[in-house]
């Protein structure tokens, strides 16, 4: 009996087997006491070999695993996106209590797992990939999320989000069973030609029903209204580096397969579901950027503004044309930018301030901490559209795809939601640049002294706390890159443009 | 028998489950109903896969089956978490997260 | 040569930031004076039948369909000389008094003129609307960081007057306000440059839209999203929900450019891009355009004689004046286009030495409230003179190149309807009322206790003496400024003047 | 050479007040003085060289257009930095440098202790650059422009002693009233160009008469616009009550612009513009009935007030009326030449006055004034002279030429007969109080200033005090100081009276009937189109008319003899017996409190009402409005977000109902 061994295309597949070999050496590290400091390492090092990896395979259009997984330019893309976020979070994370308490590598273990899922994820062209991707993305986030053992609100946010996650897991999951059932088939690929083939199925109320059970279970995942309830207090309460990874890297992954999916798998489905991916999307705009007016904490308006920009985003979808893919990919790479500024200052400034995330710790910053000051403000300014940064650029590509696709009042519902947003971003930049300091200072002033040694200090001394946190240069320098690549694209675009472009032409098959 | 019957089934299971998790307080339960919600779709996908002929289904209800057991672990894990911070375990209590 | 022009002020401002702080001033105002020299150099090459000329045209983001293309033609020439000419008294007026966070300060203001300055040379239609939107940036940081809170004052009749005002508040109302027109405009020039394109190659070129045309329906529509944006930006009425606010909240040097060369961008909006692309909207509504700035011009002077903060005085009176600009351009012949061309130059140069004198009063006495003020000529008869020739000019004396500008308006509206002309006219007659109230109220009267008349000073001397110069010299030959603009005036207003035919 | 000579005409005083006002730091103030006075009279000089060079042309050529360069020209529209010198316009130059040259004279010494000197003298020869840019205009733009800054001027003049708050509201009034008046001239000027594709003089008068049919709407237009201007500026109904109040300024300036030059301006517009009204005879007869209304209510003010300077103020708005009269009904010349004299014997009045004023420490009062005839003889003798011109005592150069107007009217019979008996009515009223002026202040015993006076030499020393408002008032600015000057004592004043009592005695000469008949034949080849340059009264007609206003100005000066020297206690009686009609006449008819009512006062409410109201209930109503939703909006959002983690699964189980029927729907 001969075993007709499946053919590997272990090029394509080299991203997913660096990162599968970096998180066993990851685990293995947690072993010897020795090696364990370099967990931040090795971690770092098997992003970058991901990177080179999808770089290597850049131009690849190649399916792997008998068609489970596609490794294309908009997986490459998206990819890269969430390799680039999976590195700042690390760097974010040296020395947060989070990674201490839970242990280093079993901290960068569960990071580099849900890396790996988003990587998948990004790659499925199936529906088990689909499922699995999703899966091994989430269930990381949920242990992520409550590592903070100390603080009551991570260990709430990370059950708070186990729990409606998988509320929404299962909704998608019944949502694929029917979608299987009235198409007979798992490939993504194979769905479209089934619900094409069969009679009538494109309108059937199966598939349909399915159809939307999908788009719920998709849009809890990238945060849409009203399936976004988790997304502030999960923000919230999580500890910063790993909601800057979620905020970011979860986005990139969700919106790979939800363009995948509802473009390739249900694609002939297009003008059954555009309207109600509009009205959900114009929804998120309204209800994100309207929760997040009267926020105090950062982490939380960044939560809500993350619900705002997701239905941004999900506006690409909606046209379902080529150019609303380089839009959504072009405003990904951009939404990259703009947060993994934000939250790094927000990172540090916690460290600061006794883990206190609200805005009035920003006051004075602008004065006293420019280095702090600026990628916030670049972040803030970015977040709101405004030029010359990338988050304009990012929103003159999405109304262009719109308006091109005859969208014209979901633009001018981004234009409307842009609006409502100043008044949240403007008021962390008003309250940088435009507050007294005084009560800073003071407020510093107890913190420095807090954050002197325990000896000194005394017991009750938070040993987290870092005086000196805006001069770390794992916090700063990726404050400034972010800063710098939001300026340097909302000035320069083009690259930009064809990056995204690239994720774009890989369905160029599928749509216009 | 028609494939409805199992699609109703497969309805009321995850009606249940979603209610389960609706109306119960005890995280551990509620970790019971989202077994009972991804398992209606497991038996959705058993149901079409028999009714297709095809073993895709099949080969899916065991990954969700797998998937279902590591979500609950974590799950758990975090109540032991819970537990051992002698915070409540209510889910009612845990609202310090709001607004 | 246009690039130079646009990128210099950045380039000095980022400069600014390298060298000593007690330097970084002068290093603003050399940048100034350079891009003073640049548009000079570009004047002097100026062909007034030229057409577009010193045209610069690359792609910036061929994805997007968006080219770096600038030009320069009659009606932009004279806003660039204003605005290089703008900007250097209010750099001038704050370098010789210090501010604080210099290197900041100067940074923005002039990120401020070089993003006007492109607002005025940008040829393609989304780099017009990125500079536009980008002009409000830098005055958002220049209104809120050097700016200040105001108490509530009360209105000396007894009625309750200007109430508390916080730069956060004030600040946030006007990028807000001003965002919704912009943002609401980029909506609008996408849609515009695709339905012209109508599946061709897709460019927002203005020239190609404008020759391409945009049917009927869509002009519509996309008219208000231009309009909206420009009208907010004037102000005009009632669109100025934002102005009072951020005009008491904001440093004079930087409110003096603001008020002076910001507002024309929306005057100049309409006449660049409105006009030639939208001519069936802008037939359409011609009427309804000329009821806002008709009561634009009402509202405005009304506000202007009832308000008692100097700051108000001012904005208000730039709500009448641009009401009048918008009239004259909606007008539809040269005439009333070319009066308002003229309008936008003179009123820009009238009115930054008139916030510079706003800031010394405000030295004197201590308040830049009308009430308890008077008598500050009594040892400053230079002050006063400088100040009365400003306040002539803001109420248009004939003489005035003002004068010629309003004349021609008020003609260009006769021509339409006399009524409009007669309805406007009473504009004239309030604009004197308020304009000479400002005046008296300040420098006539007996002087009030804890009023200091001083004479002005040598620093103030050197920064608006030359802008009123200018103004006089002006109003012996507004022809200057006519015979170079004429051309390009005719020449975009000549498909809606053949439309409303 | 006639145009260079007018061009430095205009260009003299501008510079004068340019020098003055830029040296005023190192200039000692008597030599800033002496440069006004030589700009205005070398600006004499030349418009006498521009006269010469003028009469040189033949008749049918006396007229030269002249222009420096194109001041601004748009679609048709060209208007030109250029001047038109004519007969009328070399006339009014020659009024208005030779009164200005004398009353610079006057204030060289008048104004010796004020601290504004420099800033007086700038100003005032601008005032005479601006008045002269007015009459040498040579298209209607320049013609708003001289209009508008002679209007400036009087505003700067008006407003001179600025310390004053009553200086300062007057300045206002003046200022808002003659803009509304130059915006009648814009949209007169608009119109003009519409229908004639021209603002220039030579073009719109020789075109006009082929555009425009008689009495057609747009020529009657136009006119009435004209008019709005010329009644602004000229004080008449109802655009008057700017002037009364003027008299806040110096009296030298009152004398200057309120009464020789300025206010005349609305005359010299007319009689520019004859072939305009000749096509609009409504409207110069709209023109004609106002200067009779303005004349009659003015004169009855004259005789109520008190006020020296606003009784001579009434006397000549009435005496404008005089010449809108004139100048309306088809008597140019007539109303010109009044322009004329009226110029010199009113500046001679308010020369006169302003020395009795100095001399009363500033009170103007006649009611205190007394017994002035020892202490004063000369000022009193000009005084005297000044108010027999007026009241047109034969012989006089008011006898001359207001009674010339009168005949023209009576000449032209039907309607015109009305107004012919109107003006002698006005005479009448003009011969009364002029003398009641005369008869107060003259004879009797000297009151207590007078008696000073006459013992010591010199001036009493009052304290510096407002004369409308009677509040003390600080003299470091402006104000002048306690040394007044009266023409009793100081050479330049005593000169200017003289001469100018010597030109309102004798100008008469100048148009003699029958006899030379000068001022109608220099003008002649102005108004030579119009079709009232051969119609005029016969010489025998006209004797009789000056016959008919010798009688009335003596029965004048007679009544007011009777009423004010033999039997004083008549004025009080008539006062006692008819309330009202004093009431009335003192309150200047209640002008003031009619314009507030109309006018002022809503133009304020709205102001208020947008202030207090619209702006901040509607439009910051609108903006709080807007925000407040937004955020209640978020306020919602945030209530829903209860932390609860069945409330968020309620609203999943929402979302997936909606999304599911919004599908099951579709597929039905």
């Amino acid at each position: 009996m001969s075993f007709d061994a499946p053919a590997m295309d272990y090029a394509g597949l080299s991203p997913v087997i660096a990162l599968t070999t970096g998180l066993v050496v990851i685990v293995l590290a947690s072993v010897f006491d020795s090696v364990k400091r370099f967990g931040p390492f090795l971690a770092l090092l098997t992003f970058a070999v991901t990177a080179g990896c999808l770089i290597w395979q850049w131009s690849a259009d190649i399916d792997l695993v008998s068609g489970s997984l596609r490794l294309d330019g908009l997986a490459a893309t998206l990819s890269i996106l969430v390799v680039i976020a999976a590195a700042v979070s690390v760097l974010l994370a040296i020395g947060d209590p989070s990674e201490t308490q839970a242990g280093r590598s079993d901290w960068l273990a569960l990071l580099t797992g849900s890396v790996l899922g988003m990587v998948i994820l990004a790659q499925a062209t199936s529906m088990l990939t689909f499922f699995v991707g999703l899966e091994l993305l989430s269930i990381p986030l949920y242990a992520l999320c409550g590592t903070n053992l100390r603080r009551r609100e991570s260990l709430e946010s990370g059950l708070k989000y186990l729990i409606v996650g998988s509320v929404g897991s299962a909704t998608l999951l019944y949502g694929l069973a029917m979608i299987y059932g009235a198409s007979g088939a798992t490939g993504f690929q194979a769905i479209s030609d089934g619900l094409q083939a069969g009679d009538g199925m494109l309108s059937d109320s199966l598939t349909l029903v399915g159809v939307g059970l999908v788009a719920v279970g998709l849009a809890f995942k990238v945060s849409i209204a009203p399936f976004h309830q988790w997304t502030p207090d999960v923000y919230q309460g999580a500890p910063t580096p790993v909601t800057a990874f979620m905020a970011v890297a979860t986005k990139a992954a969700a919106f790979a397969v939800f363009i995948r999916f509802f473009l390739v798998a249900l694609g002939p489905l297009a003008d059954q579901w555009d309207v109600m991916l509009a009205a959900l999307a114009a929804l998120s705009i309204v209800v994100g950027n309207v929760g997040a007016l009267a926020q105090t904490s950062l982490k939380r308006m960044l939560g809500y503004s993350g619900i705002a920009q997701a239905g941004y985003m999900l506006a690409g979808i909606v046209t379902a044309t080529q150019a609303g893919v380089d839009a959504l990919v072009f405003y990904l790479a951009a939404y990259v930018a703009m947060n993994v500024g934000a939250f790094a200052v927000v990172v540090a400034r916690e460290r600061q301030t006794g883990f206190s995330d609200d805005i009035s710790t920003l006051r004075g910053l602008g004065r006293e901490k420019p280095l702090l000051a600026w990628p916030l403000t670049i972040s803030m300014l970015a977040l709101a559209g405004l030029p010359p940064t990338v988050g304009f650029i990012g929103k003159l590509y999405l109304i262009e795809a719109l308006v091109d696709d005859d969208w014209t009042w979901l633009a001018v519902m981004i234009a409307i939601g842009t609006m409502i947003s100043l008044g949240y971003y403007l008021r962390v930049v008003a309250t940088v640049w435009m507050s007294p300091a005084e009560e800073s200072e003071a407020a510093a002033a107890s913190i420095d002294t807090a954050a002197l040694p325990p000896q000194i200090a005394g017991a009750q001394a938070d040993p987290f706390t870092d005086s000196r946190a805006d001069r770390r240069w794992y916090l700063v320098a990726p404050a400034l890159i972010a800063m710098a690549a939001a300026l340097f694209f909302g000035v320069i675009p083009q690259p930009l443009v064809d990056f995204a472009q690239h994720a774009g032409n890989a369905l160029s098959v599928w749509i216009s | 028998m028609d494939i409805e019957w199992y699609l109703i089934l497969s309805a009321l299971l995850f009606t249940v489950g979603f209610i389960g998790v609706l109306v119960r307080r005890n995280p551990v339960v509620i970790l019971l109903c989202l077994e009972l919600m991804l398992s209606a779709g497991a038996l959705a996908l058993l149901a079409f896969s028999r009714m297709l002929g095809n073993q895709d289904g099949q080969v899916f209800v065991l990954i969700v089956l797998v998937v279902a057991a590591c979500e609950v672990v974590v799950g758990l894990g975090l109540v032991v978490a819970m537990y051992r911070r002698r915070l409540p375990l209510d889910v009612d209590e845990m609202k310090e997260l709001k607004g | 040569m246009l690039s130079s022009i646009i990128w210099t002020p950045l380039l000095f401002g980022l400069i600014g930031l390298l060298v000593p702080r007690r330097f970084a001033a002068w290093v603003a105002a050399l940048g100034a004076v350079i891009t003073l020299g640049l548009s000079i150099g570009v004047l002097a090459g100026f062909d007034p039948d030229g057409g577009m000329q010193f045209v610069t045209d690359v792609s910036w983001i061929p994805g997007l369909g968006v080219d770096y293309s600038l030009g320069i033609d009659g009606v932009s020439i004279f806003l660039v000389m204003l605005t290089a000419i703008a900007w250097i008294p209010a750099i001038g007026f704050s370098a010789l008094r210090g501010t604080e966070r210099p290197a900041l300060f100067y940074l923005m203001l002039l990120a401020g003129e070089t993003s006007t300055l492109g607002a005025f040379l940008a040829q393609d239609l989304l780099l017009f609307v990125l500079f536009f939107d980008l002009m409000i940036v830098p005055f958002y940081f220049l209104f809120g960081i050097w700016g200040r809170d105001r108490g509530g004052e009360s209105d000396p009749e007894g009625s309750p007057g200007n109430g508390p005002v916080t730069v956060q508040s004030a600040t946030l109302k006007m990028i807000v306000f001003t965002l919704i027109g912009s943002l609401l405009m980029l909506v609008g020039a996408i849609a515009a440059a695709v339905i012209a394109a109508d599946g061709g190659e897709l460019t927002f070129s203005i020239q190609t839209i404008v020759a391409r045309g945009l049917p009927e329906g869509s002009q519509n529509w996309i008219f208000w999203f231009f309009a909206a944006a420009f009208l907010v930006k004037m102000p005009a009425f009632p669109l100025h929900g934002w102005m009072p606010d951020s005009y008491r909240a904001a440093p004079l040097p930087a409110l003096a450019v603001f008020s002076a060369v910001l507002s024309k961008v929306g005057a100049y909006g309409f006449l660049r891009v409105v006009l030639p692309m939208m001519p069936d909207a802008a037939d359409l509504f011609q009427t309804t355009m000329l009821v806002l700035a008709i009561a634009s011009i009402l509202y405005g002077s009304a506000m202007a004689f009832t308000k008692t903060d100097l700051r108000l005085v001012l904005g208000f009176s730039s709500v009448a004046q641009l009401g009048f600009i918008t009239a004259g351009i909606f007008a539809f012949n040269e005439s009333g286009a070319e009066g308002a061309v003229l309008q936008m130059v003179n009123h820009g140069l009238v009115v930054v030495p008139a916030f510079l004198i706003v800031a010394m009063i405000s030295e004197r006495t201590g308040s830049e409230e009308l009430g308890p003020m008077g008598g500050l000529a009594k040892k400053a008869p230079v002050f006063a003179v400088i100040f009365l020739i400003v306040s002539m000019a803001t109420l248009a004396i004939p003489a005035s190149a003002n004068f010629i500008g309003e004349f021609f308006i008020l003609n260009g509206l006769f021509q339409v309807d006399a009524a409009w002309a007669i309805v406007a006219s009473v504009g004239v007659a309030l604009a004197a009322f308020y304009a000479l109230r400002m005046y008296q109220l300040t420098m006539h009267n007996p002087l009030p206790d804890g009023s200091d008349s001083k004479e002005i000073s040598l620093r103030d001397a050197l920064v608006v003496i030359p802008m009123v110069a200018i103004v006089v010299v002006l109003a012996f030959c507004p022809q200057l400024i006519i015979h170079g603009s004429e051309p390009a005036v005719d020449s975009s207003i000549q498909v809606v003047k053949e439309v409303a035919e | 050479m006639t145009a260079t000579w007018a061009w430095l005409v205009l260009l003299l005083p501008l510079l004068g007040s340019m020098t003055i006002g830029l040296t005023f730091r190192v200039l000692p103030a008597r030599t800033a003085g002496l440069i006004g006075v030589t700009a205005i009279v070398a600006a004499f000089v030349c418009g006498i060289l521009a006269l010469i060079g003028l009469q040189g042309e033949p008749s049918e050529s006396r007229h030269v257009a002249s222009s420096l360069w194109e001041y601004a020209s748009v679609g048709g529209l060209s208007i030109d930095l250029g001047i038109y010198v004519d007969p009328l316009s070399i006339f009014m130059v020659l009024v208005v440098t030779g009164v200005s040259s004398l009353i610079h004279i006057y204030s060289y010494s008048y104004m010796k202790s004020d601290q504004g000197y420099h800033r007086f003298f700038s100003y005032l020869n601008f005032f005479v650059f601006s008045m002269l840019v007015l009459v040498l205009a040579g298209n209607f733009i320049m013609l708003i422009v001289g209009w508008a800054l002679v209007g400036f001027a009087s505003y700067a003049l008006i407003s001179y002693w600025y310390r004053r708050n009553t200086a300062t509201k007057a300045g206002m009034k003046a200022f808002v009233i003659n803009v509304i008046g130059d915006i009648g001239l814009y949209l007169a000027a608009i119109l003009i160009f519409k229908n004639i594709g021209s603002v220039d003089y030579g073009t719109v008068f020789e075109k006009a008469p082929e555009v425009f049919t008689t009495n057609e709407w747009e020529i009657v237009a136009i006119c009435l616009c004209l008019l709005v201007g010329a009644f602004a500026k000229s004080a008449q109904m109802p655009f008057h009550t700017w002037l009364a109040d003027a008299m806040e300024g110096p009296t030298p300036v009152s004398s200057l612009i309120h009464a020789a030059t300025m206010v005349t301006a609305g005359v010299y517009l007319i009689a520019r513009c004859h072939s305009l009204f000749e096509l609009a005879p409504t409207a110069a007869d709209v023109s004609a009935w106002v200067g009779l209304v303005t004349l009659l209510i003015a004169g009855t003010i004259a005789i109520a007030v008190t006020d020296l300077k606003r009784i001579i103020a009434y006397s000549t708005m009435s005496q404008i009326g005089y010449m809108f009269v004139g100048v309306s009904i088809g008597a140019y010349s007539a109303g010109m030449f009044h322009l004329m004299t009226h110029a010199f014997f009113k500046a001679l009045l308010f020369m006169a006055a302003g020395s009795f004023i100095s001399a009363m420490a500033n009170m103007q009062d006649i009611d205190r004034m007394k017994g002035f005839r020892k202490a004063m003889p000369f000022t009193a003798a000009m005084m005297i002279i000044g108010a027999l011109a007026l009241s047109g005592f034969p012989g006089t150069s008011g006898w001359f030429s207001k009674d010339e107007i009168i005949d023209f009217a009576h000449f032209r019979g039907g309607m015109y007969d009305w107004m012919w008996v109107g003006m002698l009515v006005g005479a009448f009223m003009t011969a009364v109080y002029s003398f009641r002026i005369i008869f107060r202040i003259l004879p009797g015993p000297p009151c207590e200033e007078a008696e000073y006076l006459e013992e010591h030499g010199h001036v009493i020393h009052g304290e510096p005090k407002n004369p409308a408002t009677g509040e003390l008032e600080d003299t470091e600015v402006g104000y002048p100081g306690e040394e007044h000057h009266i023409a009793e004592q100081a050479g330049g004043m005593k000169f200017a009276m003289a001469v100018l009592g010597v030109l309102a005695l004798i100008a008469g000469v100048l148009q003699i009937p029958g006899l030379d008949d000068v001022v109608t034949k220099f003008l002649e080849p102005t108004f030579e189109n119009s079709v009232f340059s051969h119609m005029h009264p016969t010489t025998s007609e006209s004797w009789i008319g000056l016959g008919e206003g010798a009688l009335i100005s003596l029965a004048g000066i007679a009544t007011a003899w009777l009423l004010y020297i033999k039997r004083p206690d008549l004025p009080v009686r008539f006062r006692e017996r008819f309330r009202w009609i004093h009431t009335l006449t003192v309150n200047k008819w209640y002008g003031d409190e009619i314009i507030d009512f109309l006018i002022v006062n809503p133009v304020k409410a709205i102001g208020r009402f947008c202030n207090r109201a619209f702006e901040r209930f509607v439009i910051d109503g609108a903006t709080t409005g807007v925000a407040g939703l937004t955020r209640s909006a978020g306020a919602a959002v945030r209530d829903m977000q209860s932390g609860l983690l069945r409330g968020y699964a309620v609203l999943m189980l929402f979302g997936i109902l909606a999304i599911v029927i919004y599908f099951l729907i579709r597929s039905i």
